[in-house]
């Protein structure tokens, strides 16, 4: 019997631009510190990767606070990308990240192009697996949007990074777009190795008693499971428009979610916000992904990417 | 170390209009070692559309039965689903999380213990840390809005307490600076936790005074634990993780220096 | 005391392009029917106006069942714009609105710009005091997007229905474009009198058990307390773009919610989803906001429009 | 008249593996004046983040206690949290919603009842309303998966039962027609609730009969009222309130006259 169940214990791996991960679940950018905050509480090895906090190549400041609101089902956030720089990021984070056997991805964000690519260029001979590129950082704009809303200037950067990048280069897709085909189309234009959506929506909550804004920025980003349904449409849209493996995310409360991302096409997913609700919930992650695949008899969790009838 | 457990409640009362003490017991053998005055926790609402953990201070911690007493006032939904919780049910809780009070620095000292309104809890643990440690003197004052008190007789135990309310119903008229003034107070430091315009006050006071003032701080919080960066606090020289003017109030505070921080 | 209390009673009252309102609440399109089905819970006399389901030139069929689907704090649909047509609409709906002593908003799709233009000629001499423009019906499409959701032809409808309406003309906008401020203006160029937002958000629930889409349509409109942040953001958006008023919608579930979308910038409001939670909830809506008014010594519920610091 | 209704739970009960029996009473004074077989109401999860009523059938109506039984298996979130609730706590309901059977057509007739599975609950208060009638007669035959049988006594009161279960551990191995035909069972009219194959194939054996059949029909729903248009089924005639071929289930339904929908 123990033979047995060992033996179809499903294959969890995936394979990521050629990055083989020992399974599909990794952490959202900025939900997961650089893995030592929540190295208290699950194995970095037992993750498929870890995704840092974006990194910039100085140290930036972010918004004043208050920088996080509670909405139904969810959370604002206007952290503004505050980071300690690449060098720090380089010296400590990625250290401390090497000790896992697990892949690290930075997610990269900047003010102008070249901020992008200083950053790139910066880890092309660090030990890193993947560069995930954060093309809706809020100050980077041309005109009132912001690089990841127009679909030329996310194709042009993406051929930029790439040109220089040493990493397989994931470009991260804001939802905050009429057509997100158009942009994961733009992206795999551009020469990205895979795409990673969706970052946030942009939300806003006013305090009715003060009648004020309650985040300082105004406006922030708006995850979890409020957002999962839009998630989930997006993935979808985007695996019908692109060839190259999709990073599903947004409102990942349970395997269970996980499974519903994999099926709209994701060949990968990220836990984000709802972290901050269950500090375990990567790993319950991974684990209820490998019931799933046993109860429904499935080999490889490979086989759940897109298929949904 | 750090976890979510799920504790059962083992007391729930009302001290004054909105405020409840609630005790949360720790499984068997899944107590912490030890717990610092200062330090808090992050209870979790009963309620599925409510996800982030509310950050309320540890009041009393008591190892021989494993309970954590909270104080706390009804603010919102959060902490009004949590005053609805009866006797043996159980709550979530991330703990125990913060920096709490350096009791290196206090002892052999004659502390100031300041509260203000929800800042009181705090310093009823604080006070009994501080209590135990010979040579080291307790001076409470606490502020209260009018003459609904609490937790005064639990602060009595460890040391002189004085008094201040908004509406003078009780002890000084004024705020805790004032009680302080009128009753010609003096320490070696002070520990005081209270809303912002308090702690800005309290800072200049120990300023004027030359002595150490050790404040707790408030903020949004979502993950607690330092991963998200949104409870920070602007630091006066570059914090040592961020690296830029910014400590997090979860991981490096809640209690600060007040020298340190521009508040 | 009573003569005290009577005398400090807040105006309720608010006027959108001309059209005189007993209050700012109305109902989402297609949440209430035609108003006769919530006339069992309701008084719909104590209602600011009845936005009805839309409404074409000919009777539709709509979608295939599963048209609805329950997500985590909303709902999804696909309805696909099911009705009687305009002729059994003004005989039997139209005549049944007419009863009460509210405001009644007739909202309007087609497929095609000939038969919005059909439908709105039909209303020119009926009892009607304004007409809503669904401009994001799903199969009103230029190439993959919408009507509602490229500027030109919004601006450019817009300015054909003016042409022809004897009603002052709300457009109604649809949250699924990059930036809202663009398309609320493109209304107010071709000559809005009002715009109401948000219309649903697209999105997407997939049975992981069956590996199958939830919705016979795939994709159906998010609604409920999930989208309040989105719709909050992008009326206050809109609220900086535009002078026409704003109708705000999405997620209300509460007399606070409604407040919070009259704060930033929303002239009126309109309960959608959550009738079907609570049938009683356009009355309570009413009742709250006058309570918070008079908790908060406000004179005209007209003060809160904007109000937001 | 429909309304929104806070009720008190006065019984809840396993009945079998993963089905519950649950009564509700109407607060003093508010307890509908009829309520008809077939008709169903919204019963509403204690959970704020599921926000949709759950339609439910209505398998018992005690006037006297102003109790409804309602019958329902476990088949997700929503139903799960009605499950765990206990006596005396509050469930909110939506009601009373549908059409229900026409007795009117029923009357004095030989009636053959046919329930699979979660469609056997409405079948109760149908045979117990035609016991009421004098001349009308129930013959009852019910679908099972095995022999976790629910329900089978109280229909016994009201006329005869067979029983179908799909492994065969009790009665005719097969379905409820199998058990119809095995028994040479013949009637007048047949009125039937259950899975959509059970309710195609009844819809054939009443047209080889030459008998109406009214089946009761389900759909997601949204509103439960009429007002969202969630919940229609194609109909043969254009329909009267959607002037297109679609009914609503739960306004126009969901008992239709088999001939009348297209399913
Ligand atoms: C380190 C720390 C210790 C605290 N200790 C206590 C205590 O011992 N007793 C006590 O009564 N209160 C304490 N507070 C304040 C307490 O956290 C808030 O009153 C509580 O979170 C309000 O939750 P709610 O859902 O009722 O209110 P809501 O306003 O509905 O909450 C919405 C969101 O805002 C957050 N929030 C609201 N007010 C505050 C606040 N003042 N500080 C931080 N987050 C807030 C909530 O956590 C939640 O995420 C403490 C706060 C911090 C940061
Ligand atoms: C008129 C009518 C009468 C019914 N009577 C009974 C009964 O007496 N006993 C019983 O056990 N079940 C009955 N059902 C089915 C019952 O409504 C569903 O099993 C229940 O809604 C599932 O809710 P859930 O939250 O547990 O499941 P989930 O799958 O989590 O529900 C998600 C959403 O889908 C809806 N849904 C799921 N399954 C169904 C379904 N089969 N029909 C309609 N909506 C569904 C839910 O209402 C909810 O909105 C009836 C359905 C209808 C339409
Ligand atoms: C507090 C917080 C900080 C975030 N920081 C970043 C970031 O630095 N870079 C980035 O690409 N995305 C960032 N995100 C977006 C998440 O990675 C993720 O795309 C989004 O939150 C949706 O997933 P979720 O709903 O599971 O959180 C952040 C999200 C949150 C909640
Ligand atoms: C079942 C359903 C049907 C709808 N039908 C229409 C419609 O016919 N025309 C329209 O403009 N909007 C329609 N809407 C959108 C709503 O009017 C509203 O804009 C949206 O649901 C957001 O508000 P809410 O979150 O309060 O529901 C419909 C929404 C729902 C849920
Ligand atoms: S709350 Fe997340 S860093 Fe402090
Ligand atoms: S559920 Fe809304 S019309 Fe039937």
């Amino acid at each position: 019997m123990r033979e047995e169940t060992y033996r179809s214990k499903p294959d969890m791996t995936v394979n990521i631009a050629g990055v083989e991960l020992k399974n599909p679940v990794m952490t959202a950018s900025g939900t997961f510190g650089s893995g030592m905050e929540y190295s208290e509480f699950v194995d970095l090895n037992h993750l498929g990767a870890v995704v840092t906090k974006g990194v910039a190549n100085k140290p930036w400041e972010g918004n004043p606070t208050p920088r996080v609101a509670e909405v139904y089902g969810g959370m604002l956030n206007a952290i503004g990308l505050q980071n300690p720089g690449i060098d720090v990021f380089i010296e400590r984070d990625l250290a401390f990240l090497k000790q896992f056997d697990t892949k690290v991805i930075v997610n990269v964000c900047g003010h102008t192009e070249e901020e992008y690519l200083e950053v790139v260029e910066r880890l092309a001979d660090e030990p890193v697996d993947m560069l995930e590129i954060n093309v809706s950082c809020p100050n980077v704009k041309q005109g009132a949007i912001q690089f990841g809303q127009d679909p030329g200037c996310l194709e042009d950067i993406t051929a930029k990074i790439k040109r220089i990048a040493k990493q397989p280069v994931i470009m991260k897709l804001t939802p905050n777009v009429t057509d997100i085909s158009v942009m994961a189309r733009a992206a795999e234009a551009g020469g990205a190795d895979a795409i990673s959506l969706i970052n946030t929506i942009t939300g806003m909550k006013i305090d009715i008693e003060k009648r004020r804004f309650v985040l300082a920025n105004r406006t922030g980003g708006l995850s979890g499971p409020a957002i999962k349904p839009v998630a989930v449409r997006m993935v979808w849209q985007a695996a019908q428009a692109v060839k190259i493996p999709i990073i599903g995310m947004g409102g990942i409360a349970s395997a269970e979610d996980a499974v519903e991302f994999m099926l709209a096409g994701a060949s990968a997913v990220a836990v984000g916000a709802m972290n901050f609700h269950d500090p375990y919930l990567t790993q319950k992650v991974v684990d209820g992904m490998e019931q799933y695949l046993m109860r429904h008899n499935i080999q490889t969790v490979r086989e759940l990417t897109g298929a949904v009838q | 170390m750090k976890k979510k457990t799920t504790m059962t409640v083992t007391e729930i009362r009302s001290l004054a209009e909105g405020i409840f003490s609630m005790k949360l017991r720790y499984p068997e053998g899944d107590a912490p070692e030890k717990v610092l005055p200062g330090q808090f926790a992050g209870l979790y609402p009963n309620d599925p559309s409510k996800l982030l953990p509310r950050p309320i201070s540890i009041c009393r911690w008591e190892p021989d039965s494993g309970e954590l007493q909270f104080v706390f006032r009804v603010a919102g939904a959060g902490t009004a689903s949590l005053a609805a919780q009866k006797t043996g049910d159980k709550v979530d809780m991330l703990g125990i999380l913060g920096n709490g009070y350096d009791l290196g620095k206090l002892a052999g000292k004659r502390v100031l213990l300041l509260g203000g309104g929800i800042g009181i809890p705090p310093m009823v643990e604080l006070a009994a840390a501080l209590n135990g440690i010979p040579g080291s003197e307790v001076k409470a004052v606490m502020g209260y809005r009018d003459s609904s008190l609490f937790l005064t007789e639990e602060l009595k135990k460890y040391g002189n307490l004085l008094i201040a309310t908004e509406d003078g119903s009780v002890g000084t008229k004024g705020n805790v600076l004032d009680a302080v003034r009128e009753n010609g107070v003096t320490a070696d430091a002070v520990c005081a936790c209270g809303p912002m315009p308090m702690l800005r006050a309290v800072k200049k006071f120990a300023q004027e005074q030359g002595i150490p003032a050790y404040i707790s701080l408030e903020e949004r919080m979502a993950c607690g634990v330092g991963a998200c960066l949104g409870c920070i606090t602007k630091t006066v020289k570059t914090d040592s993780h961020s690296h830029v003017r910014n400590a997090r109030i979860c991981t490096e505070g809640p209690v600060f220096d007040a020298e340190e921080v521009e508040i």
